[in-house]
């Protein structure tokens, strides 16, 4: 049924199934195997196309023992991103999935993206007119460079944090990731603090205004 | 077969409850599950104002079940009455989830929501706030139950931790005439990241829940009526499927909730209910007729 | 990096020790592992007389884990003397483990293997013999400490429950003057079976080890280190790799058992001590660097 | 690698893997994934010809959701059976599963299989000259009528039971099962009682002299 590309030092899977519902950029699905593991995990999309529904995995985890069998998807889950104009896509590590999909389906002024390494870089689809980074420069630096004030984000927490302080001028929006359980609403396990109190990322998100969102509230 | 099962006069059409919490204040559920269909439905815990709850991570994968610190966020009982109540379903029993600190909580909120309760569940064991569970102290134990006892005539349950002897939990709460205990909360645990040496959740211990956890559940639910023939016992913890029902039925419960396998897949639970009713079927037997057959020498 | 580490004053090669049971006597465990590889062995835990243990099954499967029953089978401590103390490999650290019902039975066995050990573990928590386990008694806890340490200088280990409070059995060992725990033995835990309504075990419960009950064990070595700064641990329950034995050193543990693994599976031993050797110079710390680390505010 | 042929409703599962090692009949593997069971399951030798290793498994457990996947086997554990003089072999159910590998090796005399259902009987491989029942009679019935005095049998404890109890002049071994956890003598699970003490499926097993073996010593 599905299909695997892994990448060539095995840090990453692209997992390819058929798929005839629809999702939007920002949706998310849950994944598991009938064997496990037991707490489905939540995973953007990367690409929807044709019936075709693409995942872009960090490996390492539990989950990868899994992806060999039949996958169980689950979704599509959060609130789909709504086109923004003029945008500047920032993206790091893979928190590139959702960013690419976005692009995908609504396109994109400029785009940068921040890679750990080449291998991720080399694994997946980069559309053409875009700048990359590899460590130890950050998208950030970059994204001071550029002229674009609407600015759509999904990378780790500090990438967020760091474009939310040298970029006070810009609209940031990014998409959370938080560890989900239920991906309903349910549990209250996905929090982020906003100026309203606490959202959950699955049900509010998983796209917020970096504005309205405390990110200094968390233990990590 | 006949499923249905009545406890301290409230008739359930089957065993199968919601357990408070991982499946919030039902809202949600409910565009999955038609509450017509499960025996009841207990509200996450409500305190008496509202109550954040702790920064995240609150949640920590770990194999064959979930580590939690929540910490009890909820809206307060004034909001949940204001906003949830009004939506809860007559269709099951609804189980409203009582919390605190102190007697005066847990008696402030009982008497605010016992008129939209078919029962009160007096939370006594949540790990993920202050220092030690609040039935790891007869006194303050006794105190909020008969505090609970005062606001209302609806019965009421009291959720034992799985940390402390059960046995002598459950002396406490039959000596403050309480007829029915849950066991019971999530079992306290730990995990620490080994890129930064720290533990992954900001208060250390959090809450374990899931299939892993059920044999220890099982076994208190069999102490606990071995020594406690009166006491109507609820089972809870890690069960995915009717034979997991079972289990606690012959161990001594009554009533069996579910709640993380609920959560991950809110369409389980109906498969579950199906799944019994088929094995009750096959032995040719009611449901109330397996409860704590394990202390009559099993089936014969 | 340095994967060595003293505790009282007994020289470890590496934290990586079996636990006392699942390997018995070492006999066939050394056909697959050679004990020049490990830290330290404990033996399978003996008594005065031959124990016949349980009547079977003495097991049952659980998901990700295992629930035993076997009853303390053993040889007796005379047979054992003279069978397999000649076999104890000196190329690693010789535990032995010690049981029994009173002070006197404990006292006996430590005085007859002393000095064949280089340490002795003292089983005050088994969860398969009897009715209460010995360590939920404080009074018979001290007269069994006091007693075999009368008969040795060689350090004692006190073996703890997972089901009771670790802090409250902690104060007991260390007012003894004990000064490392082993944290712990296995939990209780019962099964049922839904085709004859019975339990699976003739004694109701048995013990639960197994990676599903790791979380337990880790918060409860937590707890003991943030109580009793000079209390040594050895952490145990659930190890199957590397990462595992670098939680529980982050949560407190100087030294970590594995016994279900190594069970299973005795070369994985082996693996997890090259792992742990990579992980170590992946961080470039020693060992002894980690132990505890959490309690100092992680990885700086 | 390996194959699995299902029988007609799904109750029986033959595993087939390439194994270029030995095994003699009466020895056993264990098997998992690498998924799970957690405790991988002991089974007996079914078949093994041409490099191919067959087990005979019964559906419905945990190991069943994992055969799908790449297995691990671990053996051979437990100690051969030497050739019997004029044997009668008896199973029961999936007890047939060494039973069917000793009389490939060895040959028989006489063999009476009892079979829970036709669906198992219609699935394994029988030779021609042997008798089978279906419940309600049982092989036990059957062996009465046998003049052969040499009894080698794999089945339900009961059967165990019933042949020692109404057959008291036969030699008769029985292949036992415990379940088990170690498979190397170590962990004292997989205990049976005999004239001389305890001993254990795995090490001192899995066939034993029923005249030696406290049969009442188990709580079923
Ligand atoms: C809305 C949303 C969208 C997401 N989209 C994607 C996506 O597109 N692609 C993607 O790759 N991820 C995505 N994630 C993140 C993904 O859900 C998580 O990373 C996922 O839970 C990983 O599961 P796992 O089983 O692979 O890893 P886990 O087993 O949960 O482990 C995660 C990592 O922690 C490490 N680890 C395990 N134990 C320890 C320990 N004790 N100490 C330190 N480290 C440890 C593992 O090695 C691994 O690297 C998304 C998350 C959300 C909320
Ligand atoms: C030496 C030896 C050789 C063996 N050879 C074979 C062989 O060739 N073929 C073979 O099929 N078996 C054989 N067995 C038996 C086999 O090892 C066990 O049946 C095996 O453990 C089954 O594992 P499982 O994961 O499939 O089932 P498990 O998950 O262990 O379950 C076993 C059965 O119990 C049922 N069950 C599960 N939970 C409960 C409950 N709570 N109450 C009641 N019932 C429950 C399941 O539905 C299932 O039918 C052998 C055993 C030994 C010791
Ligand atoms: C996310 C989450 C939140 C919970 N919140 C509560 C709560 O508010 N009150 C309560 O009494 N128990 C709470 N619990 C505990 C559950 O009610 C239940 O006791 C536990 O999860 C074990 O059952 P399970 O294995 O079926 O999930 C919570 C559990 C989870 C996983
Ligand atoms: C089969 C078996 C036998 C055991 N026997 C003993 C014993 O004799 N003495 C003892 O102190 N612990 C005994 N234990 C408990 C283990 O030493 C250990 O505490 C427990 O298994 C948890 O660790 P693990 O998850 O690494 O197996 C036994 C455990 C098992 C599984
Ligand atoms: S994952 Fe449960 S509320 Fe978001
Ligand atoms: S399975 Fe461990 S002794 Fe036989």
């Amino acid at each position: 049924m599905e299909m695997l590309k892994i990448s060539e030092k095995g840090s990453y899977v692209l997992l390819e199934l058929p798929y005839n519902g629809k999702a939007m950029p920002g949706q998310f699905f849950t994944i598991k195997a009938k064997t496990g593991p037991y707490i489905p995990r939540p995973f953007s999309v990367y690409e929807l196309k044709d019936g075709n529904l693409k995942f872009l995995i960090k490996a390492g985890g539990e989950m990868q023992q899994f992806l060999n069998e039949d996958i169980i998807i689950d979704g599509p889950f959060g609130n789909p991103i709504s086109k923004i104009d003029d945008v500047l896509l920032i993206a790091g590590g893979v928190g590139y999935a959702p960013i690419h999909f976005y692009a995908l389906v609504y396109g994109f002024k400029e785009m940068i993206i921040g890679m750990p390494d080449d291998e991720l870089f080399d694994f997946v689809d980069i559309p053409d007119h875009c700048v990359y980074v590899v460590n130890p420069t950050t998208p950030v630096d970059l994204a001071k460079l550029s002229p674009l004030k609407n600015i759509l984000v999904c990378g780790p927490h500090e990438m967020i944090k760091g474009l939310k302080r040298d970029l006070p001028e810009s609209t940031l929006y990014a998409i959370m990731e938080e560890k989900m359980a239920c991906a309903r609403g349910m549990c209250e396990g996905c929090a982020v603090m906003t100026r309203d109190g606490v959202k959950f990322v699955c049900k509010d998100g998983p796209t917020f205004k970096v504005s309205e969102v405390d990110l200094e509230w968390t233990y990590q | 077969m006949d499923l249905s099962i009545e406890i301290e006069g409230i008739h359930f059409k089957n065993p199968i409850v919601t357990a408070s919490g991982p499946l919030g204040f039902g809202d949600e559920l409910f565009k999955y599950v038609s509450p017509g269909i499960i025996g009841g439905f207990t509200s996450k815990t409500v305190t008496p104002e509202p109550i954040t709850g702790n920064m995240p991570p609150r949640l920590v994968y770990i194999q064959n079940g979930l580590l939690n610190s929540i910490g009890l966020q909820n809206p307060g009982v004034d909001l949940f009455i204001q906003k949830t109540v009004p939506f809860l379903s007559k269709a099951c029993v609804r189980i409203i989830s009582v919390g605190g600190e102190n007697p005066e909580d847990f008696a402030d909120v009982t008497r605010k929501v016992e008129k939209f309760a078919d029962m009160i569940e007096v939370n006594l064991s949540c790990p993920n706030v202050g220092g030690k569970v609040i039935v790891s102290d007869s006194q303050l134990t006794k105190e909020i139950l008969s505090g609970c006892k005062a606001m209302t005539k609806k019965p009421l349950i009291a959720k034992l931790s799985l940390d402390l002897d059960v046995v002598r939990q459950s002396q406490i709460i039959s000596d403050s005439g309480i007829k029915i205990v849950n066991i019971g909360n999530s079992i306290q645990g730990a995990r620490f990241n080994f890129k930064t040496g720290k533990p992954f959740l900001k208060h250390v211990k959090g809450g374990l829940s899931g299939p892993a956890f059920m044999p220890i559940a099982l076994w208190k639910v069999y102490q606990v009526k071995e020594a406690f023939e009166d006491l109507m016992v609820i089972g809870l913890g890690g069960v995915t499927k009717a034979e997991d029902v079972m289990e606690y039925a012959i161990a001594g419960a009554s009533i069996v909730e579910i709640g993380t396998q609920t959560m991950i897949d809110p369409k389980s639970i109906q498969k579950i209910i199906e799944d019994l009713k088929n094995m009750l079927e096959a032995l040719k037997l009611d449901f109330k007729a397996i409860v704590n057959v394990s202390h009559r020498g099993g089936f014969r």
